[in-house]
This record gives C-alpha cells, structure tokens and sequence, in this order.
C-alpha cells in the first residue's frame, strides 16, 4: 500500500509541499518548452493540499477536481505516473486515457479527478454512501472550488449527505478564481463555509495558505465526522498563484490581488516559520529543495521513457 | 408461469435481486413509499427515498457503484433524465475508460417515456437514442412482461451502467413470466414472429403495433417476420441482418421522432451490412420531429399504427 | 387585458378562492367520473396562490409549476380555456398540446407553467434578465414548491438572482409534500426561507393558509423589490390537503396530519373569519357559493364543447 | 476579403449582431473577460460573466428568450452541456409547442468539442446527434472560418434555439471572408468539391479529411463530390439526395461515435430516398463508441483519417 500517512512532524508537511511545487513547477516548464499537454497547476494552493491529506488516515478516500496534482502528490502518487499520465503514456495511473484532467489512483484511494466542476461532488454522496452502508471506516474527503459551489450540485450533495447522514469532508479551495471569473463576480458574499449553515451542516474557514493550521482544522473536523458520522464543510482560503490552465499570462488578473497574494505563498510563510523557530536549518531545507528536484527529475526521465499505449487500447476499458 | 403487471414484475425482479445480492439498493423520489414491500423486506437503508435532485440521485450511485454497491435508481420519466445527464454521460459512460479500468459502475436507471397518459412532452419523451450515442451504457426497452423482470435483473447483475426505459403504455400491462430463475441476457433481440416477406423491427410498445399489423399481413398473404430489439445499446445486429438477408425487406417502427432515432442506426447497418440481400429500400415509420402533445388524439397521432405498417409493407412489396 | 387586478376588498379574495377550489373539485370529479386527465390540484393551497397574485400589479410577470391552476385562475384565467386546455382541446390557453402541465398564459403575463420541477427556477432569472434589461416595470413571481427547493436549480437561481439583483420574487409554496415523499425526508431544517441567506437574499415565512397575511407579506416584498431592485424569498407554509395528482388515495398520508392541516383549511377559516367580524353574511357567502358554481358548470360546458385539435397540429408550432 | 481566425470570426459575428440588434447578448464563464472588446463596445449589460452553473446559463437564456431578449450563451465544452440539458430539450426546445406557439425561444448555445486539443473525455464528446434527436431544436457545426461567421450571424437571427458547435481542431485555424455581410442560412449544406462517382457527406473538422480523400482519389482517376452538411438540423436532405441520385454512392465520415451519430440519419435517409440510384452500400467513417483518450496517439487514432476515406471509396468502386 503506497499511501502516504503522516504523522506529526511539519517537516513533512513542508517536504511534500516542495515535492508539489516542484512538480508543478516542473509541468508548466514542459508545457511552455516541450509542448507536454497543459495542466490546472495548484501553485500557492500547496499549504491547503497538504493541509488536509495530512490529516487522512489510510483508509479515507479522495475525490477530487481538475486541481489535483497537489491531493495525489500528498497522498503519496508517484509523481514518475502521474507525469506519464499527463503525457498520456502507458505508465499513467490511467494508461495514459485520462490524461491530467480525470487521473484516478484506487491504490491511494483516490476515487475521482473530475474535470466536470461539480462531478466530484456529485459523486462524493455515493462514496459515502457506500462507506456508511459497508461499515468501512473510511471518511470521504471531496476537494472542490468555490467555482463548483456555484454549481446546483453542491447544494444537491451537501443536502443529501446532511439527510442521510454521510461521513464526508467537504474541502472548499477557495482560490478566488473560476477559470477567468473572480469569485466576486460569481457570489455577494465571501464566505462559502456559511453556505452549509442551512442544511445543517457545520462548517469552518480556514488560511488556506498556513499548511498547520489547515491540518489543524481538518483533523477537527475529521474527529467530528468520525464521530458523529455527519458531513463537514471546510473552506480553505488560499490563491491560484500561476493562472487558470498552462500556458496563461494572467493579463486579467489583478496584479495588486496578485502581489498580494504572492506575499503570503504558503512555501515561503512555513519556511520562513520553521527556519525561525529552529525547527529547520538552511541546509536541511536545501537538501529537500534538491531532494524534491531530484524526484521530479527522475519523474520526468521515466515519463518521457515511457511509451504511449498502443493504437488498439483505444477501445479497451470501455466495458467491463 | 404467472400472470402479473409490468409493475409486479419490475418488484419481482428487484426483490429477487436485492435477496440474491445484499449490495443491491433502491435510490429515488417516492421508491420507498411506493414499493412499500422492498421496505418491509429489506430494510428503509436499502430502499431509499430521496431528495427532489435527479442530479444527485444519478451522482450518488456512481459514485456507489465505483465503491462496492450496486444501485438502482428510478428517475421516474425520461425527461427528468436530462437533469442527470452528467452523471450518467459523463461520469458512469466514461469514467471505467477514463481510469483505465480501475473502477467499475454497476448501476440500473429506470425511467419511464411514451404515449398513453396524455402528461405532455416534459413526461413523455422518448430519448433512449441519446444514451446509445453516449459510450459506456448499455440500453435496454423491454416490450414484454417477461422481459421487464428478465432484462431488469440482468441489468442488475450487469458490470456496466444500464438505462432501463419503460414504456408507458405498457407500464400497467400484464402477462406471463415463466416461473424459478427468469434471466434476459442483455444484447439479444428475439423474433416474435417469423416471417418471409419483410422484417418488421421494433421495440417497447410498437412491437405490437407490428405483431398486428403482421396479422392483418398475413390475411392478405403476406408473411412478415417481427424483431423485438430489447436492447438498443448493445444492439444485436447479427439478429437483425440474419432476417433482413433472409427477406430482402425492412421497416423498422419507432415511436421515438424519427430524426435521429434508434432507426436510423438500424437502417443504416442494414444498408451497410445487408445492401446485397436488400429488394427494397429501408423504411422507418416513427414519431414526427416534434414534442409529444398532451391532447389524446394529437398523442394517438404520435405513434405509428399497425395499418401505416401495413402500408409501408405494401409499398415495399409492390 | 383580463389580468385581475384586485384592490383592498377581502371578499374578492374569498370570491376567488371559491371559485379555485370549485374548479380543483370539479377537475378531480371529472377524472374520477369521465377519464378526464388527472391534475395537480392546489386543494388547501388557495391562500398561498391569491394572496400572492392579489399583491401583483397588472405589469407583474408569473412562472409556476405543475400546480399551477390557482395561480392562473387568480390571474384571471377563464376557467373553461383551462379546463379545455386539461382535456387537451383546440379552445385551451396552449391549443391542447400542453395539457394540464405546462399551460402558459401570454396574455395573462403567465410565462410558464413547469412541470419539470425546478424549470421555473431556472427560466425566472431570464425573465428577471429581460425585465431589467428592457427596463420593465413589472416583478417577476416565480412559484416553486418545496421539492423544488432541493433541485439544484434552486441554488443557482437564486444566487445569479442575487448576484444581478434582478427582480424576482420567490414563492416557495411549501406544502409538507414532495408527490410520494413528505418533506422531512428531503431535508433536516423546518425553514426554505432560510436557505436564501448565505445568497443575500432577504426572506420572509408566511402563514400560508391565511390569505390576508400572505397578501401583506407579499406585498410588502414586492415593494421591497420594486425599491431596490433585489429578488426576495416568500416562504409560505401550507399543505397540499389532495393527493398529489389525480386519482391519489394519499394512503401513504399520516392521517394525523392530514387532520391537523384539515383543521386549517384555508377557505373556511378565511369565511369563519369575515362571517363573525360582519364582512360577509352567510346569503353573500351562499351567493358567493353558487357564482363560482355556474363559472365551473359553464366551463364544463365549454370546454366539453371544444373541439379537440386537428390532427395536422401534430406538428404545427414546433418552429417559428 | 478578409484574413482571420475562427475565434476573430465569431467575435465580428457577435460584433455585428450585437450592433445590428440591441436585444442581442453575451453570457458565460469568462465571456467578458475573454472577449473584452464586446465589452468595450457594448458594455457589461450585455456581455456578462456568470457564475459557475451552465444550467441557470442555459435556464436564464431561455426565460430571456421568451421576454425579448436574444442570448448567445457560451457553455465551453460540449460535455458541459450536460449541465443544461434540461433547460435546452425540455424547455428551450419544447415550450414553444407546448405554449401552442405564444412564445418563441431565439437563442445561441455556443460549445467546443472534438479531438485536437488532448483533453480527454470530459471535455471532448461530439453530441452533437442527440440534439438531432430533440424536437424544436437546430444544430449548427461549421467547416469554414467564413461559415463560422456566416452561421453564427444566421443563428443569431433566427426565432428559434440553435446549437453552435465549434470543433476545437478549427477554433484557432484561419482562412478568407468575404467582406461586408456574410450571413449563411442555416439548412443548406454546401458542395465543397463536385464530383461524380461517390459522394463523402461530413461536417467539422472531418470535411477537410475527406477533401484530402478526394485530392487522392482524383490522382487516381476517381472523382470524388465532397458536401459538408454545415446544418445538422435541419438537414439538407435535398442537396444529399442530389448529389447520391447522381453519383450512385456515399461514405459520411464523422468524429462523433458512429452509434447513433448523424451518419446513421443521413445513410438511413440515403437508403430510404435515393435507393433506386444506389450501386453499393452506404458506409460510415466515424469514432469508435469509446469515450475521446486524452492521449495524443489515441486521440489522433479516434478521428476517421484520409486513408481510411480513400479506402472505403475503393471498396465501393472496387
Ligand atoms: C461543468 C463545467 N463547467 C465549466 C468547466 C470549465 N472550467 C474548468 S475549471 C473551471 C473553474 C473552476 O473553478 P473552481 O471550482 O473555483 O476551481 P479552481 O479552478 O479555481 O481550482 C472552469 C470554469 C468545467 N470543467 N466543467
Ligand atoms: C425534474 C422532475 N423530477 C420529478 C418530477 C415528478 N414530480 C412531479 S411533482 C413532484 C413533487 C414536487 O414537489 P414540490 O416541488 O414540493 O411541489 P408540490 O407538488 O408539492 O406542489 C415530483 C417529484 C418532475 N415533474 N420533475
Ligand atoms: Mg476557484
Ligand atoms: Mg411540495
């Protein structure tokens, strides 16, 4: 079983997260010079990826959105098959047929990426249903966007797994954006969590940005629904650092928002606490810098190695 | 053999299945109020009412599905259907190719469609050619009695996602089903009556149109053969071209609209495949291109009649 | 123009209100004795539907759903165009094609009648778009019952509402049933009022079986809405005291609820009412009585009279 | 004439309209931020962004239809139309007939599709048959940068709900339009190259496909007649029937699966009407029923290819 569990230590936290930003680093570098297929980075999104997962024991289950490069990494993907995935070769943890955009992973109990925004919490009920009816232990954890709050499927989902009782952990990345829509433009008020108040649904809001307190919250909140079995929602507050799809300039972002932002990207922040605080050194962080690095090298050497499927793989899998 | 309604037999086949399989449950809007027996037998978390949200009624038993249980949902009437379409298209279709196998999803989806309750184009329309374009379904539209409980518990026990279309005017009819372990296998038309002449072929409530109207073919001579499809998706087109290359001859009869329907891609396999044997062109009598009236004449109207069958015969013929 | 408009007078309330539940009668006795198609009634929903239509001015624009024949019928529908229309002939408001279940009213500023719940959710923002952007004075109603509220429209609609302040106002005529399902099944709270706060939708609850409070909360959000342009939730709770269509034996009805909401009747609470404070004597409430019993009987009449459409109208209408 | 691209040439057809007309709209994810000068030009009343939700899109165009408004909605991707099936078949399609015609429902729906861009299943899906499939509906999918324009402005125009396709294989191609007016009526297919001894039917991405096919056919001595549908519906069966009368045979090549795609409808029509002229089968090209592989090769394998063109046509003359 290759999921990854953490247990207390920040150093992790902050190894993974450069194992994220590296990688995706990495992804939109091949994107722009070698023509690999674009991806929805997670960039700055890191500390709420981590945040989370890091709370997960090993039998809790993911669904996830076309964001999910930073959910895999953490829970322990191997970053070699999730870029042959990206480059639709065999290798892929979907034979290459999903490509970035729908990678699954039932090894790491990663049931979903849906790039329908809206899909995985449309499926989220039925994985819980399924833990829930099935006596597995399991919580089920859907990551989703404030994008996909807007979608009546959220209102759907969240009401179901009220009623019936669902052991789910609703994880709002609230990045801002929608593709190219601020969220602004999308809803009067800023807080998502509040939108599980009347489904009788307890929420919190979280920095997203701050990957212990994160951790922090989801634990909570994970105690909460293995305690009472009833579904909660999160709502991380972070930021897209890079833009929507690569490649994408941005132009239309703003770039006070931006600047903003940038100064509370969530590898700097933990750095920065860490090295302070004595719980890290320069050389140690450096050694995880290149040791991140080295992982993604290797990551992008096997990848590339990797054949594509063969031509009659087209329609396999179509059936069972 | 019992003699027993659409409904009865759609309770028999789930009752059996769910006492056969524990991981077979019953999600939708008013199940466990109106299957009241499938509660008492197996117990209100197998047998679920649910929220107003076709969408995430549909949601739920893929995701179900993908994770060790295997879900029936009725979604009522086939309109309603549109609210699910995601969830249906683009998770449970797509999903088993798109994780390269990882995940199954065993889930049946019932709906209802057709003339014969007047309830108007937003209850009544006939869309089952829309999941035969949709890769990964499987589409089943039974037309008899027996083949409403055989088909559904194979659908059941099918790994793959099937929509099951019940035909309305059939919903309250009522027939024989032979006794013990009655199983359909998906993908597999039956003739209902052989036949030299012409292949008349059908499914759901027009089979009998051309049950009849091969009757009143045969009193003027004339021997057609009768093809219930049964399934639309996987369609069996071996069935379909052993008889078309026998009688040279095919109407096909649909109440679906024409445009676009199950009868385009039957009449043109046979084109493709059968052009040697053909006498005749290919015919397709179907509903018009239009919303299903309320109005019964206007519904009556919508359906094709044994004697437009009978016609189409006696053009091919002459 | 044969919208109704109504002024202050209670009696023309009651007026209405009788002749609504003399025609749900009459339709639910007409399929029980001649095979007329079956229909939604509003039986115990007259409050609701003309304490709401009372408030409207004839500018005012209505969506509703399948249980639609009060609202039409307050609006000043003939009742033997409707009846025409529920028997499918050439003299109903939609030609006969539509049937009971999606009769649309031009003429009446009725634009829709869905009977796919939730479809009046969906349109309404477009309408609300039209009227603001053709500067139109009039409100949109928008109609929709409790089972509605868990569509996932209902969350979309209200949002984009919200979030371009169009001028809707949303009546949740919630009825304690969803066909075949009682609402507590569908969701933990009491309130859909409730549920249009996180939009920043203000919202009101309303006794739905008292026509004059229905009337003054709908009137005072239809000023609210005409002042600032912002759309408003108008919950009334009521209760659907016939099946859900005809014929429904309602076997599957607590019959202790069903007794309690009898209890509430609308209809002879309001007359109990006028009857003891003097406004009505019981000769005018008789009078009152045997009107909307001759409307019904002559629209029997007509609508039996009606020719059903020719069949060439198959497929008449379908383009413009 | 003029120089651009598919993307600049459905800007000036939503310029020019939204000029010509002020009841015309834009509303979307991201249309006024991804085409910033109808903002400039029109203001941000008329080019809207919306929230994430294609269903209150779609739900929101059709009541504005209905009130005086005439929306072009871009809903992306055509898997995304999922979301807003009902508000597209059961409504926008279907209450004008179900008003007896009081209200009318002009409106675009705008969406990409096809293979090209690696995006896998989820965002790559050729549904465009289903809307064949449902009554009141019309379904646009150009070839030409100069019919993007032209159509569009024609859609645009017309009093009822029309599907827009754009295949993502051309979204960013370029080539000529003629200056000034450029509309084109929806309902006429156009023949690209004339020949007579086999017609290939197609529409999108696949036109080009099968002009490559004739070029090769042409060197060898075979002429080739290339029609591209440009409407799915309604059909130019007319123009179809014309052409197969002459030529004796067709081979329609398409992307979308071949189950239940509009190949089916068009051969079916073939073999119902032009039988008699007939000298061979009517054959498909089309993509496999699978969901579209992200994956390059895979991708590229779904697409029906020239080869495969030229080697039908020789099968039928063969
Ligand atoms: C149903 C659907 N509509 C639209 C899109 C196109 N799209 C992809 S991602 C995206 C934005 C999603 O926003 P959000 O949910 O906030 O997630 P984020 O990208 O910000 O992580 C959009 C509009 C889609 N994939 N699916
Ligand atoms: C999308 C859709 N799903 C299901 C139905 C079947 N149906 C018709 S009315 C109804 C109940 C509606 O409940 P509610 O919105 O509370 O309205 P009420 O009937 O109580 O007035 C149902 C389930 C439908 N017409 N449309
Ligand atoms: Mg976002
Ligand atoms: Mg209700």
């Amino acid at each position: 079983m290759s999921v990854n569990t953490y247990d207390g230590r920040v150093q992790d936290l902050l190894q993974t997260m450069l194992l994220i930003r590296a990688y995706e680093e990495r992804a939109a570098a091949l994107q722009a010079e070698s023509g690999v297929p674009g991806t929805c980075t997670s960039v700055g999104q890191e500390a709420s990826a981590v945040g989370v997962v890091a709370a997960l024991g090993a039998d809790d289950l993911i669904l996830t959105n076309h964001r999910s490069a930073g959910h895999l990494l953490a829970r322990g993907a191997d970053p070699g098959r999730l870029l042959a995935e990206v480059m639709g070769r065999r290798a892929g943890y979907c034979k290459g047929k999903s490509g970035s955009l729908h990678i699954s992973a039932k090894e790491l109990g990663v049931i979903l990426t849906s790039t329908i925004v809206g899909g995985e919490l449309a499926l989220a009920t039925g994985v819980g249903l399924s833990q829930k009816m099935l006596k597995r232990p399991g919580v089920v954890v859907c990551f989703f966007g404030d994008g996909a709050a807007c979608e009546g499927r959220f209102h759907e989902s969240l009401n179901l797994a009220a009623v019936w009782q669902l052991p789910i952990l609703y994880v709002c990345e609230n990045n801002q954006w929608q593709a190219f829509v601020h969220r602004r433009e999308t809803m009067l008020g800023d807080s998502i969590a509040s939108w599980a108040t009347p489904y009788g649904i307890d929420s919190a809001t979280v920095d997203g940005n701050d990957v212990e307190q994160v951790r922090a919250l989801a634990t909570e909140a994970l105690d909460s629904i293995r305690a009472s079995g009833r579904p909660f929602l999160l709502e991380t507050r972070t930021y897209r650092l890079r833009g929507h799809f690569e490649p994408d300039d941005q132009a239309y972002v703003d770039p006070d928002e931006l600047a903003a932002w940038r100064a509370r990207d969530p590898l700097p922040r933990l750095q920065a606490r860490l090295l302070e605080s004595g719980q890290l050194d320069a050389r140690a962080l450096s050694a995880m810098e290149s040791d991140a690095q080295r992982r993604i090298d290797a990551a992008v050497a096997f990848a590339i190695d990797s054949p594509y499927p063969a031509i009659d793989e087209l329609v396999t899998d179509v059936y069972a | 053999m019992a003699h027993m309604t659409v409904q009865e037999a759609i309770d028999q086949a789930l009752a059996e299945e769910m006492a056969r399989d524990p991981s077979v449950l019953l999600l939708g809007e008013g199940v466990a109020t109106k299957r009241r027996a499938l509660v008492d037998a197996f117990g209100a978390e197998r047998v679920r009412n649910t929220p107003l949200a076709e969408g995430i009624i549909a949601g739920t038993a893929v995701g179900a599905a993908a994770t060790g249980l295997r879900p029936v949902i009725d979604l009522l009437f086939a309109p309603f259907l549109c609210y699910a379409m995601d969830e249906l298209v683009n998770s449970a279709g797509k999903l088993r190719y798109l994780s390269g196998g990882q995940f199954s999803f065993p889930l049946v989806t019932m709906a209802m469609t057709g003339a014969g309750w007047g309830v108007g184009a937003q209850h009544n329309h006939n869309v089952e050619a829309w999941f035969a374009h949709a890769p990964g379904l499987k589409v089943v539209m039974p037309a008899s009695v027996a083949d409403f409980k055989g088909l559904l518990k194979a659908a059941i026990r099918d790994q793959n996602p099937v929509l099951f279309f019940i035909d309305i005017g059939l919903a309250y009819t009522s027939g024989d089903i032979p006794d013990g372990e009655h199983l359909v296998p998906l993908g597999q038309a039956v003739v209902r009556r052989p036949g030299e002449a012409v292949t008349l072929i059908s499914y759901a409530k027009t089979v009998a149109v051309c049950e009849q109207a091969a009757q009143t073919l045969a009193g003027q001579g004339i021997s057609a053969e009768v093809i219930d499809l049964r399934t639309l998706k996987p369609l069996d087109e071996a069935s379909i071209l052993a008889s078309v290359r026998k009688t040279g001859r095919a109407v096909i009869v649909h109440e679906a609209s024409r445009s676009g329907g199950i009868g385009a891609e039957v009449a043109a396999t046979i084109g493709e495949h059968a052009y040697d044997a053909l006498k005749a062109p290919v015919l397709r009598l179907a509903g018009p291109d239009a919303p299903a009236p309320a109005s019964y004449p206007l519904e009556q109207a919508f359906v094709p009649q044994p004697d437009a069958v009978v016609a189409a015969v006696k053009r091919l013929l002459g």
